[in-house]
């Protein structure tokens, strides 16, 4: 019995088809897929059921009732929860107020504070999520502040619940805590949308499975027996992937990044590593691992309490990332949001805006060269837009991440490229793009670190991996090593002995 | 439990504690200075400012502006005195300069909530737009007030405290209570702090918005009547400036122009701050184009302080 | 020289808000009605607004115009401007005045100095002190003052060069800088003077305007200092001002020097439309003087002034 | 093509659309509108707003704010005039104007830049400051010129239109090509876009925001010595109100306060349509008290019809 109906749904944007005409049903008791390209047009899909935006045509049924809602909160009243792709929180208010927002518990007006943080205490406790609600949001992780957004979704009651990419920068660990959750609403008979470039967590999860591709309906499963991957991958992106990974190995040559004793703030043990030519570092950890504070400090992102970091034996500045830059240090950061994208930019802007100084002499622009840099990681990453003009904000999350990527790549003489999350929210096709670039990159000498939640990732494209747990690096285990229980054993907390670094 | 100490003196509330030092060292320097006198003719001093600050608050907090408040003072006193000149009855006045100062507000909020409007320009029009309902209604003139009781909202005392002064206090009282035990304070911070979250969640963004703008024309009204009971006259050039004053209050007690952040106890410190440094100027004799130079370099080092002190606990 | 009809004249003044202005406009357009001349009011808050309000005025095809310039050391900028435009001029309250300070005496003008009206403040003052009987060395003294604005300085130091040629110490003679030029800041400043000399129990107080003194007039009442023991006296006889007589009780604002926004205003303009439609020249100097009125004879003096 | 079309008319640039219809509409209804010496005189009437404006872009473009331009036009007109009459040459004088100009500015980056402060608190602070050192260093009196040649500046003209016209040409020619054309000019949109995000891409975040106040003294520094030699003296109160009047026509024209956004032609008509409106007042001689309301509405009209504008294009 088909509980939640799509029919006919279409939406324009300036210059965008985004959704034309998709129609298909989702029944009771179901945890229904939805998956695609970047640009697809699955948030759009999941926006509109939101009632945050308006379809130009078609209409969406709930239990058989057209629902004709013009807000969030009208959706909410008619028990649809979404979880949207870009993370939407408030800073400044506590983890408990951000669950309750739009619908506290109050007595006239008043809000029963001791009420909400025992309510979210035991609430959270019971989804299993370690996090005090008591704390402000704006001290939380990327990956803390993802759970949050989760808890979100099951603490309320609903009849139909969307999740747009919940797990994009989760690691296999928290992303179990979300599956037995959802494992649990699915047994409570709610409908569940789920978004994910991740096909495993699709297999895992999923009932029932419907793709887009360039805002049309290009498959639908009623169920997932007998589906295979490739095929999925192949509705998707229109061809055949065969190797998303497509690991190839090289000569690893001398050390180029040599991180000595740093610490920083939020990372208050030293921690120490290189990077040598050529080669492709993996961090992985569980979240708030120390990751990204890490990294964030090697680059001076961040002020350093103490450490050093080099490179081919030249000290870098510490703390001032215009000097890393100079020196042949990038980082792409994991909160394309706050550290990436300058809103109401355009795509041709945000790619330029660290490369230019290479070609722009006298401080003068060259715009024919702007143009081209532009348009060249347009096309070689993929990137879905009307034009190189569009303003940044306008892209889906996906997009938004490549043009970032972008940026990075547009830059010259880098010497070691981190890229924090580097695929947090890019589909299939173009993350093997992506890989393909990284190998390039690797095999021209550049040293590499990818931090990635994603364990197949660390494990598909890296010759060394890193695991961080708890502020500290546990572990390092070199290509020939890399075992799927070894690394998840040191991501824990835990286990407390550290294995032999490697080499 | 040491670091529990250190976030109370450092945390948000710290512009506290850097005014409880500086008004020690004024009461120890300034001559007069603590007297029971000055201090409540200091106080009174603060009225209008702080009145109108417990609603800025809000509107800054929201991410939004309002730089009509002072037009609105001076319209909705007018109002006062002429409704209750007119009618003979001072509580008709008040109710129909309660009433001005509501709707006033309630357009700025509409037309800034529904129509998207920039809060800026909004208000700068009907900044504008009021001051001239104001001249117009009066043709410029001050308006007398017949009835004396009227000047007994502000003349009269309670244990020897001003009446505006209690009034004052109530409202600081119940804006700090609003801030932070209501929904509607939430979800002022949460609009300010994340306007596409707040709306995402249900939050019912226009409405909060267009309530905190009404809100801020009652207080205005509050501001305009009991400024025009002591001046005992409505004046149609009353309170030219005050938007600012209000705001460099606000922001010098640390409510963050983008959005989101906001505590009374620091908006009471940034109005007392404005006022201590108009009163101890005038009580030390600071020559009026001096008084320009040293209100500048005060505004400077209050917020300069309250930096040294926030980013010395960050680093820590 | 034009004829009535298409006569068109500019009036300038630097505050347009201030009943004063309102007062001089409303009598330059009773001229214009009866002499049927098109009149044109602008108002000009600084120097930049006033040349853009002369390049109007000749855009518009005026033919003259009278000005109450915010600044009296524009007169040669204001020469350069009108004989530019074609237009004639002539200068109202204030006088204009060259680089070096010296008055442009070409410019016809029709005033009262600034001085002298603080002198008339100042006699009043003294004259009521010795009616009640006061010795000036237990008086004190609030000079409500707003020392941007030159005028504002000129006017409170005529009234003190009285008071102290009455016998009035220097150093019983207290500043209060008003912030702004409202009630509300004059209020303000005359009160932590009030409190920082709580001694003195007997006080008169002056400053820019009417509003001014009425603010020191409420700081004396706020801090219970029953109104025989004060003496304020205002200047302009704005309505403000008038409201004080009227209240039922005698306050300590005791008196205001009126002077005539009629002169002012309808002279001018008729002078402004004889020289442009009849080629009569105005006089280059016509000096007004300013009459003080007090809670009795207000009605009687402002009837002599032709306000009423 | 038609959709080409379309994005020109109501893409970013279409506020100068409804400049040119109510330009059309006013020429055509108000008499002595589009007369030479009326449009000379409206020119030279937007010359100081105009001027300013130019910076003020770059200011809010990068999520900044500066209060204190009034003050520094003041201030600098005043150095111009005192300088120029003690050493008996203009250029001296034109020099110590534009330095000090550029060191009041410089300040305010600094001091925002390097000690994080509050911007609207600070410039509020030096517009304080700034204006305080022109009333001393005049006594609170104008001072005239001395040199007749200084007059000059102001009066002279070239093919018929003032020399004050042509800088100000010249400074929107120049500054339109600084924003779309130079690294600086991107820098500071990427700025205001994301403060954060263009520090972390390697953009000296920093030292462009003190370039920003530092042009911006200097633009008032220019601004302030064409206005001294417009009125042939140096007034410690000129310009009192100036950065309401530059910021609102900056926001009229379409630059975000949220940072990120500016257009040189989108400011251009903003002050235009500031100047326009002045001028219409006065010529269809509106009473002083409605042209409160008149210049409110006017203010409203315009953000609402642009607004409509886009929403509309959105829509579609
Ligand atoms: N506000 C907007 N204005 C213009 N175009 C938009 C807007 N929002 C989305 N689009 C476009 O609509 C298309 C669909 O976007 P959508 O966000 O639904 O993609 P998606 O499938 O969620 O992709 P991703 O996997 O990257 O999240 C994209 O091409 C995007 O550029
Ligand atoms: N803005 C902040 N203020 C204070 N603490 C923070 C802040 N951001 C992160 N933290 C804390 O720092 C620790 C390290 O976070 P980091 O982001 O480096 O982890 P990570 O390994 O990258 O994991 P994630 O997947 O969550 O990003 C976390 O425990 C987190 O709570
Ligand atoms: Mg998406
Ligand atoms: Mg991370």
């Amino acid at each position: 019995m088909s509980f939640l109906q799509f029919s006919n749904l279409t939406k324009t944007y300036p210059g965008v088809k985004a959704l034309s005409g998709i129609s298909f049903d989702v029944r009771k008791g179901a945890v229904h897929g939805l998956m695609g390209e970047n640009g697809a047009g699955k948030s759009t899909l999941i926006r509109i059921l939101s009632g945050d935006q308006h379809a130009n045509e078609g209409e969406i049924r709930i239990d058989g009732d057209v629902q004709a809602y013009g807000s969030s909160r009208d959706a909410f009243e008619h028990g649809v929860i979404v979880i949207h792709q870009e993370l939407q929180l408030v800073p400044e208010l506590t983890v408990a107020e951000n669950l309750y927002l739009g619908r506290f518990p109050a007595k006239a007006g008043v809000v029963a504070s001791a009420k909400m943080f025992a309510d979210v205490t035991e609430k959270l406790k019971n989804a299993g999520i370690d996090i005090d609600p008591r704390q402000k949001v704006k001290a939380l992780s990327i990956g803390e502040r993802q759970m949050v957004e989760i808890a979100k979704a099951v603490m309320l009651d609903a009849r139909v619940i969307a999740l747009d990419e919940p797990t994009s920068s989760l690691s296999s660990r928290e992303s179990e805590i979300l599956f037995t959750l959802i494992d649990r609403l699915r047994a409570e008979g709610k409908v569940i949308l789920y978004v994910s470039h991740r096909l495993d967590e699709v297999f895992r999860l999923c009932d029932s499975l419907t793709v887009l591709r360039d805002g049309k309906l290009a498959a639908h499963h009623e169920t997932l027996q007998g589906v295979t991957r490739d095929q999925i991958v192949a509705e998707m992106v229109g061809r055949e992937i065969n190797d998303i990974w497509g690991w190839r190995g090289r000569e690893a040559g001398a050390v180029r990044l040599k991180v000595e004793n740093v610490s920083g703030e939020r990372l208050p043990e030293p921690a120490s590593f290189d990077v040598r030519a050529g080669e492709i570092v993996g961090f992985f950890g569980l979240i708030g691992a120390g990751r990204s504070e890490l990294m964030r400090l090697v680059f001076g992102a961040d002020p350093q309490f103490s450490g050093a970091t080099s490179i081919d034996g030249a000290q870098v500045k510490a703390g001032n990332p215009r000097q890393a830059i100079r020196s042949g240090i990038v980082l792409c950061s994991e909160d394309r949001k706050h550290d990436g994208i300058l809103q109401g930019r355009s795509i041709e802007e945000n790619i330029n805006v660290s490369s230019r100084r290479h070609y722009s002499p006298f401080g003068l622009l060259d715009r024919k060269r702007e143009v081209e840099v532009a348009e060249t990681f347009i096309k070689r990453l993929k990137v879905r837009t009307p034009s190189r003009k569009q303003d940044i904000v306008n892209l889906s999350g996906g997009n938004q991440q490549k043009v970032i990527l972008g940026r990075w790549l547009a830059e010259q003489g880098v010497k070691v490229l981190i890229v924090d999350e580097p695929t947090r929210g890019i589909d299939v096709g173009a993350k093997s793009e992506i890989y393909e670039i990284l190998y390039e990159l690797a095999e021209s000498g550049m040293g590499i670190v990818v931090v990635s939640s994603e364990l197949p990732e660390v494990m598909g494209i890296c010759d060394r991996i890193l695991v961080m747990c708890a502020g500290k690096i546990a572990a390092g285990l070199n290509r020939d090593q890399f075992e799927e229980n070894a690394i998840l054993a040191a991501a824990l907390p835990d286990v407390k002995q550290p294995t032999e670094i490697a080499y | 439990m040491t670091n529990q100490l250190k976030k109370i003196l450092l945390g948000d509330q710290g512009i506290v504690l850097i005014f409880i030092v500086a008004f020690t060292i004024v009461a120890l320097l300034v001559p007069n200075f603590l007297t029971e006198r000055n201090m409540l003719g200091l106080l009174q001093s603060v009225v209008t400012v702080g009145i109108v600050a417990c609603t800025m608050m809000f509107c800054l907090a929201a991410r939004d502006f309002d730089l009509s408040v002072g037009s609105t003072a001076a319209f909705t006193g007018m109002v006062a005195v002429m409704a209750s000149n007119t009618t003979g009855s001072i509580l008709v006045g008040i109710g129909a300069a309660l009433l001005c100062g509501a709707f006033v507000g309630f357009v700025n909020g509409f037309v800034i909530a529904k129509f998207r409007i920039n809060a800026l320009i909004t208000t700068l029009a009907t900044m504008q737009i009021v001051r001239g309902l104001a001249l117009i209604s009066s043709d410029g003139r001050a308006i007398g007030i017949n009835d004396p009781g009227f000047y007994q909202l502000a003349l009269s005392k309670l244990f020897g405290i001003p009446t505006p002064v209690w009034i004052l206090a109530g409202l600081f009282v119940i804006f700090g209570f609003v801030l932070n035990r209501t929904v509607f304070g939430k979800n002022t911070l949460a609009i300010g702090g994340n306007p596409e979250a707040s709306r995402l969640a249900g939050v019912n963004v226009d409405k909060t918005r267009i309530w905190i703008f009404a809100l801020q024309g009652v207080v205005c009204a509050v501001a305009g009547i009991l400024l025009a009971s002591r001046i005992t006259s409505g004046q149609p050039n009353a309170a030219v400036g005050l938007e600012l004053s209000v705001i460099s209050a606000c922001v010098l007690g640390g409510v963050s122009l983008a959005g989101g952040r906001a505590t009374m106890a620091g908006v009471i410190v940034g109005v007392m701050i404005m006022g201590i440094a108009e009163n101890v100027m005038n009580l030390m004799n600071i020559p009026a184009f001096y008084q320009y130079i040293v209100r500048g370099l005060i505004l400077l080092l209050a917020v300069m302080l309250d930096n040294l002190r926030s980013s010395a606990f960050i680093r820590r | 020289p034009a004829s009535a009809q298409d006569a068109k004249i500019g009036f300038i003044v630097k505050q347009p808000e201030e009943p004063w202005f309102q007062d001089e406009w409303k009598f330059a357009d009773q001229a214009a009605k009866e002499k049927g001349f098109t009149l044109v009011k602008i108002g000009a808050e600084d120097g930049e607004k006033l040349m853009s309000a002369i390049d109007n005025l000749g855009a518009q095809g005026a033919q003259g115009f009278v000005v109450c310039t915010p600044d009296v050391k524009l007169g040669p900028g204001i020469v350069a401007k009108a004989a530019a435009n074609n237009l004639k001029m002539m200068t109202v309250d204030d006088r204009l005045v060259d680089a070096a300070g010296k008055p442009l005496e070409d410019v016809p003008h029709m005033g009262i100095s600034a001085t002298k009206i603080g002198e008339a403040v100042g006699q009043g003052i003294v004259d009521e002190m010795k009616a009640r009987g006061w010795k000036p060395e237990e008086v004190g003294a609030i000079r409500v003052s707003y020392d941007q604005l030159p005028t504002a300085v000129d006017r409170v130091e005529g009234a003190i060069s009285v008071l102290k040629a009455n016998g009035f110490k220097a150093e019983n003679i207290f500043p209060a800088p008003q912030a702004k030029t409202d009630t509300e800041a004059a209020l303000n400043a005359a009160t932590v003077v009030l409190n920082a000399h709580a001694g003195i129990k007997k006080w008169v107080a002056f400053g820019l305007n009417d509003e001014a003194v009425l603010g020191a007039v409420r700081a004396t009442e706020s801090v219970g200092i029953p109104a025989d023991g004060v003496i304020g006296v205002g200047i302009g006889g704005a309505d403000s001002a008038i409201n004080e007589f009227k209240k039922p009780t005698a306050t300590g604002f005791v008196g205001t020097v009126i002077i005539s926004p009629k002169r002012h205003g309808y002279e001018t303009a008729t002078n402004m439309y004889e020289w442009v439609a009849n080629g009569k020249q105005p006089e280059k100097l016509t000096l007004t003087s300013g009459a003080l009125a007090k809670r009795d004879t207000f009605q009687q003096v402002r009837k002599e002034l032709g306000i009423e």
